[in-house]
């Protein structure tokens, strides 16, 4: 899961370094008993009682439409399964084993014995089950995709879905898929039951909450139980501050330990063009490339863009290799459709290339020059104003004449949705968990906010979507990442990644915070 | 006051002229003239304000980029001097539009008085209570949900308040001219109301309302810049000084020569309006001494 | 009469208004003496300059004003003193009542700003100088339990009979009453030439009122456009009046028959200032006319030459 | 006195409706759909066309504008000035958690500023057009002319990141409110020396001050009693009219200090177009201008003389 990648050499020779230094003092104090004592007492103290994060997005811990924030999501629920990226597998969590019936319409998940919830009820089926009707009951992702739910037994649960498709498998990983315990509903366990607060597996339980202000949480013993470690904090505060130069100001003036990017990617994010200035200011900097790609998307309906030469006009002109500079190179370029990571990208080996002389003499083989072209970007994403600015810049060499128009969300909701647009700055993937997600909500003809579809890519991404067999859907995926390519169906610009910014103080273990693609801070401490 | 507008445009123009009697007014008007001719001949002092060379980011103020370059590799120069233009534009068609949109009402209610009068007053009671600034915030927010033209916005959102202060004056003078005597001599006489309007009442406003305009100016360059820094302003890549700020305070520790330029510039382009709209007041609105 | 000893001679004064645009001169080659005892009313129309002629005695005049010349005040040139010699002089030795309109200050008790001469002269405390000035309210008829009332209080008339004990209170050398009767009715203007009879004092009073002047002065000087144009004795000036100005001024009284003096086409000549509305004016009148000395009267005229 | 006071209150009445007229034609003026907005906003979930409509009938949006106004001045009355679009909070509790911080701000500033702009302006005034004045009047030129938030943040780059002895941002601690305070004071103080100097000099220029000089009184005293005591009553007003702004001059302040007072609220809720909010601060803002202003009339009344036995004898 950890994303060797974008450590640096000299990062990891630190965490090597830190490593041994670790391993050797333990191993020497291992030798004297008495001294034991001595070092637990020395690390009570090491460590503040509390860690403050200052984060963008509230966590809506009286629950929501998509119900609680991804935060708590992540941090008080577990799932039944996890998503490992680099193997394109399903991997156990809660459930130890999982077996497909009825061509996959259900499945039935075996679940791992002596799991406790943060009450110190038991994990069981029932509780799976309870879960389930919920998520039917109160969530659009439930509803659409759960039919019920039946107990075998006190360890085994049969989870019937509403298609026969791979997504379904793919979606247990999907943050809303949490499961929690029936007594988060009162009464208990009525899924049509008022919601609480969220009681879950996971290493963090609620202990405060203001609506927009903060979130207040405490160590899960039960989790660091089973997990052999221990806690570095005896709080852990949640500042919300939403206003991402804010936050950034927040953790310089040492309000709080760290800032941490929304775990859903794409949005509420520490600003890419600070990572490098906060680093040289002494922060750390911590981040874990993720499936996230940062893209033009075309109306491609719509002249000029209806045209696949002109789109790859627009392909061909933009230096991505330039794009990142904006970032201090703190991301990469996107060259393929997704991180080399992501399932068939390697083998697909489709290369997006940054070509103005070709992009030119397209140009004016189309006598495309002068053509004018709105591009709208959304006002909260400062980091795609610079971007979308650059490209102006860039498509310019080739006579496009782009009209940027940075526009508040309803505004740009609205040119949106009536198609009064050409171009705009959009991203496709997301977190690890997320691929096949929202490979569905963007590639799928089906779906509302989709970036391109056509009926060749279309039909590969249904096939994507219900395909079980592993080396059968690389083979689709492969040919998909050729299809968008060919077609030039949107344009990649650089793959985003998820950080972490905190102050000296801060003890993390990379791995840990890592753990998945979204960060999970279950490790840190603030030293004193 | 004057009788007349010939006698008014002697009177006057002799003392426009005495602008550069006038110290304050005559550094007023250098700044001003220095920024506009900075605006307008920014395509040709300077590089384009759009060109990003991404090598050249955050670079420090330099021979080759006198103010040195912003995160997009921008000279930072270009976008001053462009700047410019989009500034004094803004608060020259702002100013000028509130101005015959104000001033048209104010004298209107002023010289009928009755009802239009009373509720006239009311409005500008009202708007007198609500800071303008807010609500100038308000209506750009609710502006800029619909409309994708951010220029259009702000010029709307500001008229909409602005044309109150002149309002306010312009129906003072009205008020106070028409109870005057030559004015009741003319209208006794049988003059129309546009003979009195053009002959007598715009030749007495005209001076008190050209300070104001400048005054007003230069507020309204702080206004358009503070909707800039909160990012409700221009919206990029039109430059624009307080946008330009508003990206600039990202770099205070790397790069403090983004934020430090364009403030400069606010500040001394408000400056330059008021130093002018102060010394225009002292010259061409002296109060008689008295003994 | 030329024996008495003067009080205050004024030799040979211009007092001039710097401006931006041009430099105004308000009072020009002004010769004036006062002699002890007697009451000078300098009369004439308002802009003529009276008002600012006393001020630039207590060079209490705005900054832009320049005065020339001299004004001789016991022996001392008053525009050569330093400010706290002056402020020595003012209301301790040559004491103002101002116009009645607006001189009190709205936000002090009439009490305390009358005493305030008193105990700021006098070193006295506060209360003894109120109760002081209480006996002088008392003389000239202010009840006494109004002087904890403040000005808007009052009446015009109770107003200028404030300002009256405030310029008394010091037991001053000179007088200078600007414009005592402006704003009052005919039965308030006969209460204050009663008042003024009652002072027993070396006062300059300023005034464009002629019936008043005739009550109450000894000398009248009349100023015309900043210049004086004849000094004659009371008597004299209300019987045969030399300088067709000031025909003009009695002739335009109501019981005189109301003729207004003709008006003016120029504003700025030189030569004699009244030439242009003048009905004797001739070729001579095109230089300045000195002030000559007819019988014991002045007169700035070349009919008299 | 008491008939006067009935007098000001009954002529605020007329302001009030405007105030809250333009408060609420504001959300009139805006585009979207209330409804959707809140639904989406609230859910995450673009939602179906009916319950869109169920919920345009439930919250009253399909009522003609005038019945909508009205039926909302009756809930503003009765103290319900609704919800939150963004976080479902009621509106009342965001402004009054905010309320404290940006009193806080505006007294410091306020007081700072009072202080050191009575005794600037009258050392202008006293030294009119000579250096001293000079050196006052530029400074307090380039006060109205330079934006808080350059000056906010060329204070940051000073303070927090070249010497790096005073927090850029935060609340709560006396060293966060000094850079703030200090920034704001800069133009408040400006606009009020200026109006203090002004106010001075308009009383040196009355009749009573020549009257006064003419007493021989040394000029401190004729300033101090005569000039200051009546120039003090329109300072006073102006000072505390600007209480009814307190919100505005701090807009910009609190926005480069990231201070959680009113003016941020503001940005925030336009920025996400949260519009009870933005509706709710105008009204408040605007009553309080109104009322501080019916209040300071009062005050006057009490301390000025020439009102105080206005009915009696003018």
């Amino acid at each position: 899961m950890i994303e060797e990648k974008s450590i640096t050499r000299r990062e990891f020779m630190k965490y090597v370094a830190v490593g041994c230094a670790v391993a050797m003092g333990t191993s020497f104090l291992g030798c004297m008993k008495k001294e034991d004592v001595v070092k637990q007492e020395i690390q009570k103290n090491i460590y503040r009682d509390e860690f403050i994060l200052g984060y963008g997005k509230d966590h809506k811990l009286k629950g929501g439409k998509w119900g609680i924030g991804f935060f708590p999501k992540t941090h008080i629920l577990e799932r039944l399964v996890e998503y490992d990226l680099k193997r394109d597998e399903y991997i156990p969590s809660l459930a130890e084993k999982w077996v497909l019936e009825n061509d996959g319409k259900a499945i039935v998940f075996e679940l791992k014995k002596g799991i406790k919830f943060s009450d110190g009820e038991e994990f069981n089926a029932e509780a799976v089950k309870f879960s389930v009707e919920w998520l039917k009951q109160n969530h659009p992702l439930g509803k659409e995709t759960f039919e019920g739910a039946e107990v075998i037994d006190e360890h085994t649960v049969l989870i019937n879905y509403k298609e026969a498709k791979f997504l379904n498998l793919a979606k247990m990983a999907e943050f809303h898929m949490g499961i929690m315990s029936p007594n988060s509903v009162s009464p208990a366990g009525d899924p049509k039951g008022k919601f609480v607060y969220p009681i879950g597996t996971g290493p963090f339980k609620v202990v405060d909450y203001k609506e927009e202000q903060y979130a207040v949480y405490e160590p899960n013993p039960y989790w660091y139980e089973r997990m052999g470690i221990k806690p570095k904090f005896k709080r852990f505060i949640v500042k919300i501050i939403k206003d991402e130069d804010t936050r950034v100001m927040a953790l310089r003036s040492g309000e709080v330990d760290a800032i941490s990017d929304y775990s859903h990617g794409g949005s509420d994010y520490t600003p890419r063009n600070m990572l490098d200035v906060l680093k040289r200011e002494g922060f750390k900097v911590y981040k874990r490339i993720i499936p996230l790609t940062w893209i033009v998307a075309f109306n491609y309906e719509k002249e000029p863009f209806n045209d696949v030469k002109i789109r790859e006009i627009v392909d061909l002109s933009v230096n991505r290799d330039e794009i990142v500079k904006i970032f201090d190179n703190q991301v990469l370029p996107a060259k393929t459709l997704f991180i080399e990571e992501a399932p068939g990208i390697r083998e697909a080996n489709r290369i997006y290339k940054y070509d103005p002389e070709v992009a030119r003499a397209l140009a004016e083989e189309l006598g495309i020059k002068g053509t004018k072209a709105s591009m709208i970007i959304e006002r909260e994403q400062g980091d795609q104003i610079l971007v979308g600015q650059l490209i102006q810049q860039q498509l310019k060499n080739v006579g496009i004449d782009v009209e940027l128009n940075v526009l508040e969300s309803g505004a740009y909701k609205e040119r949106r949705d009536s198609g009064d647009y050409d171009m705009r700055i959009y991203y496709i993937g997301g977190t690890d968990r997320r691929f096949y997600l929202r490979m569905f909500w963007r590639f799928h003809p089906k779906t509302k906010w989709k970036v391109y579809v056509s009926e060749r890519t279309g039909e590969l991404c249904d096939r994507i979507l219900t395909e079980y067999d592993k080396n059968k859907r690389k083979h689709y995926l492969i040919e998909f990442y050729k299809a968008v390519y060919e077609e030039h169906g949107v344009v990649p610009l650089y793959f985003d990644i998820m950080t972490v910014v905190a102050s000296q103080k801060v003890d993390v273990e990379y791995g840990e915070l890592f753990r998945y693609a979204e960060p999970m801070f279950h490790s840190v401490g603030v030293r004193i | 006051m004057f009788k007349t507008f010939s006698e008014f445009s002697k009177t006057n123009f002799k003392k426009i002229g005495v602008i550069f009697l006038n110290k304050t007014a005559f550094i007023g008007f250098i700044i001003i003239l220095t920024i506009t001719l900075m605006g307008i001949l920014a395509p040709l002092i300077a590089c384009d304000p759009y060109e990003a060379d991404i090598s050249e980011r955050l670079q420090p103020p330099s021979l080759k980029h006198l103010f040195g370059t912003d995160e997009l590799g921008r000279d930072i120069f270009a976008r001053i001097a462009h700047g410019a233009k989009t500034t004094l534009l803004l608060a020259l068609t702002i100013s000028l539009l509130s101005m015959i949109i104000g001033s048209i009402i104010g004298a209107i209610s002023g010289y009928y008085g009755g009802k239009i009068d009373d509720l006239l007053g009311r409005i500008i009671d009202t708007f007198l209570a609500i800071p303008e600034f807010v609500l100038n915030i308000a209506l750009v927010g609710v502006l800029s949900a619909a409309y994708s033209d951010s220029i259009l916005n702000i010029v709307v959102a500001i008229v909409l308040t602005n044309w109150v202060t002149y309002a306010r004056v312009t129906r003072g003078i009205v008020m106070s001219i028409k109870e005057r005597e030559f004015i009741l001599c003319t209208k006794a006489l049988g003059a129309g109301d546009s003979w009195i309007l053009f002959k007598h009442i715009i030749p007495n406003a005209i001076s008190p309302i050209i300070v104001l305009a400048t005054l007003n100016m230069g507020s309204v360059v702080m206004t358009v810049a503070s909707l800039g820094f909160l990012g409700l302003g221009i919206q990029p890549p039109t430059p624009e000084w307080g946008q330009m700020l508003n990206s600039g305070k990202n770099y205070i520790t790397t790069a403090p020569w983004i934020m430090f330029f364009p403030g400069f510039f606010i500040a001394i382009s408000i400056l330059g309006f008021n130093m002018l709209g102060e010394g225009l007041r002292d010259v061409l609105e002296k109060r008689n001494i008295k003994y | 009469m030329s024996l008495k000893k003067e009080i205050l001679s004024i030799e040979d004064l211009r007092v001039v208004f710097k401006n931006p645009f041009k430099n105004v001169a308000a009072v020009k080659d002004v010769d004036l003496k006062i002699y002890e005892g007697e009451k000078l009313a300098l009369i004439g129309e308002s802009g003529s300059g009276k008002s600012i002629l006393a001020l630039s005695v207590l060079r209490l005049l705005p900054k832009n004003a320049e005065s020339s010349g001299k004004i001789i005040f016991k022996g001392k040139n008053l525009l050569e003193l330093n400010e706290s010699e002056m402020r020595e002089i003012r209301g301790k030795q040559i004491a103002l009542i101002p116009q009645n309109q607006a001189s009190l200050n709205p936000v002090l008790t009439v009490g305390f700003q009358a005493s305030e001469p008193i105990f700021h002269h006098f070193k006295v405390n506060k209360k003894v100088a109120f109760d002081k000035i209480l006996k002088l309210f008392k003389f000239f008829k202010i009840p006494e339990n109004r002087a904890k009332e403040y000005p808007h209080q009052f009446s015009g008339g109770m107003r200028q009979r404030v300002l009256v004990s405030m310029g008394l209170s010091t037991n001053p050398d000179l007088i200078l009453a600007d414009e005592p009767t402006k704003g009052l009715d005919f039965t308030k203007k006969n209460k204050i030439i009663e008042i003024f009879n009652k002072i027993n004092k070396t006062s300059l009073i300023i005034t464009h009122d002629l019936h008043f002047a005739q009550k109450i002065s000894d000398r009248i000087a009349v100023m015309y456009r900043g210049e004086i144009v004849e000094i004659s004795s009371s008597k004299d000036f209300f019987c045969s009046p030399l300088h067709p100005y000031s025909r003009g001024l009695l002739n335009s009284l109501p019981s005189r028959g109301l003729k207004p003096i003709k008006e003016g086409r120029r504003k700025y000549i030189k030569g004699c200032i009244f030439r242009d509305r003048c009905d004797f004016s001739y070729k001579r009148c095109r230089i300045k006319p000195p002030l000559l000395n007819v019988n014991s009267s002045f007169v700035r005229c070349w009919l008299y030459d | 006195m008491i008939e006067y006071i009935i007098r000001r209150i009954i002529q605020i009445v007329p302001t009030l409706f405007g105030i809250s007229f333009i408060s609420f034609s504001l959300l009139m003026l805006f585009p979207g759909d209330p409804a959707e907005i809140i639904i989406t906003t609230s859910s995450g979930y673009e939602p179906a066309k009916e319950i869109i409509e169920e919920y345009r009938r439930e919250i009253g949006l399909d009522e003609p504008f005038i019945v909508q106004y009205i039926n909302w001045l009756k809930k503003i009355i009765s103290g319900d000035f609704g919800v939150s679009w963004t976080t479902g909070e009621p509106v009342l509790d965001m402004i009054a958690e905010r309320f404290p911080a940006s009193l806080q701000l505006f007294f410091a500033t306020f007081l700072i500023s009072a202080v050191f702009s009575l005794i600037l302006g009258i050392i202008s005034a006293l030294y009119k057009d000579r250096a001293l004045d000079s050196i006052i009047r530029i400074f307090s030129l380039l006060g109205i002319s330079i934006p808080s938030f350059w000056l906010g943040l060329i204070l940051i780059w000073i303070f927090s990141v070249k010497l790096r002895i005073l927090p850029a941002f935060g609340y709560g601690n006396i060293e966060h409110i000094i850079l703030p305070v200090l920034t704001w004071s800069f133009s408040f103080m400006a606009i009020k020396t200026r109006f203090v100097r002004a106010s001075l000099l308009k009383e040196l220029s009355e009749e009573y001050i020549i009257t006064a000089r003419a007493k021989g009184l040394p000029e401190k005293v004729v300033i101090i009693r005569h000039a200051l005591r009546n120039a003090l009553i329109p300072i006073i007003t102006y000072f505390s009219l600007s209480m009814g702004h307190l919100i505005v001059g701090s807009i910009m302040v609190e926005s480069v200090f990231s201070w959680p007072g009113l003016g941020s609220l503001l940005v925030e809720s336009t920025i996400k177009r949260d519009f009870p909010v933005v509706q709710a601060l105008i009204l408040f803002v605007g009553v309080l201008f109104v009322i501080t202003n019916l209040l300071i009339d009062i005050l006057y009344a009490i301390i000025d003389p020439r009102i105080r036995y206005g009915g009696k004898n003018v």
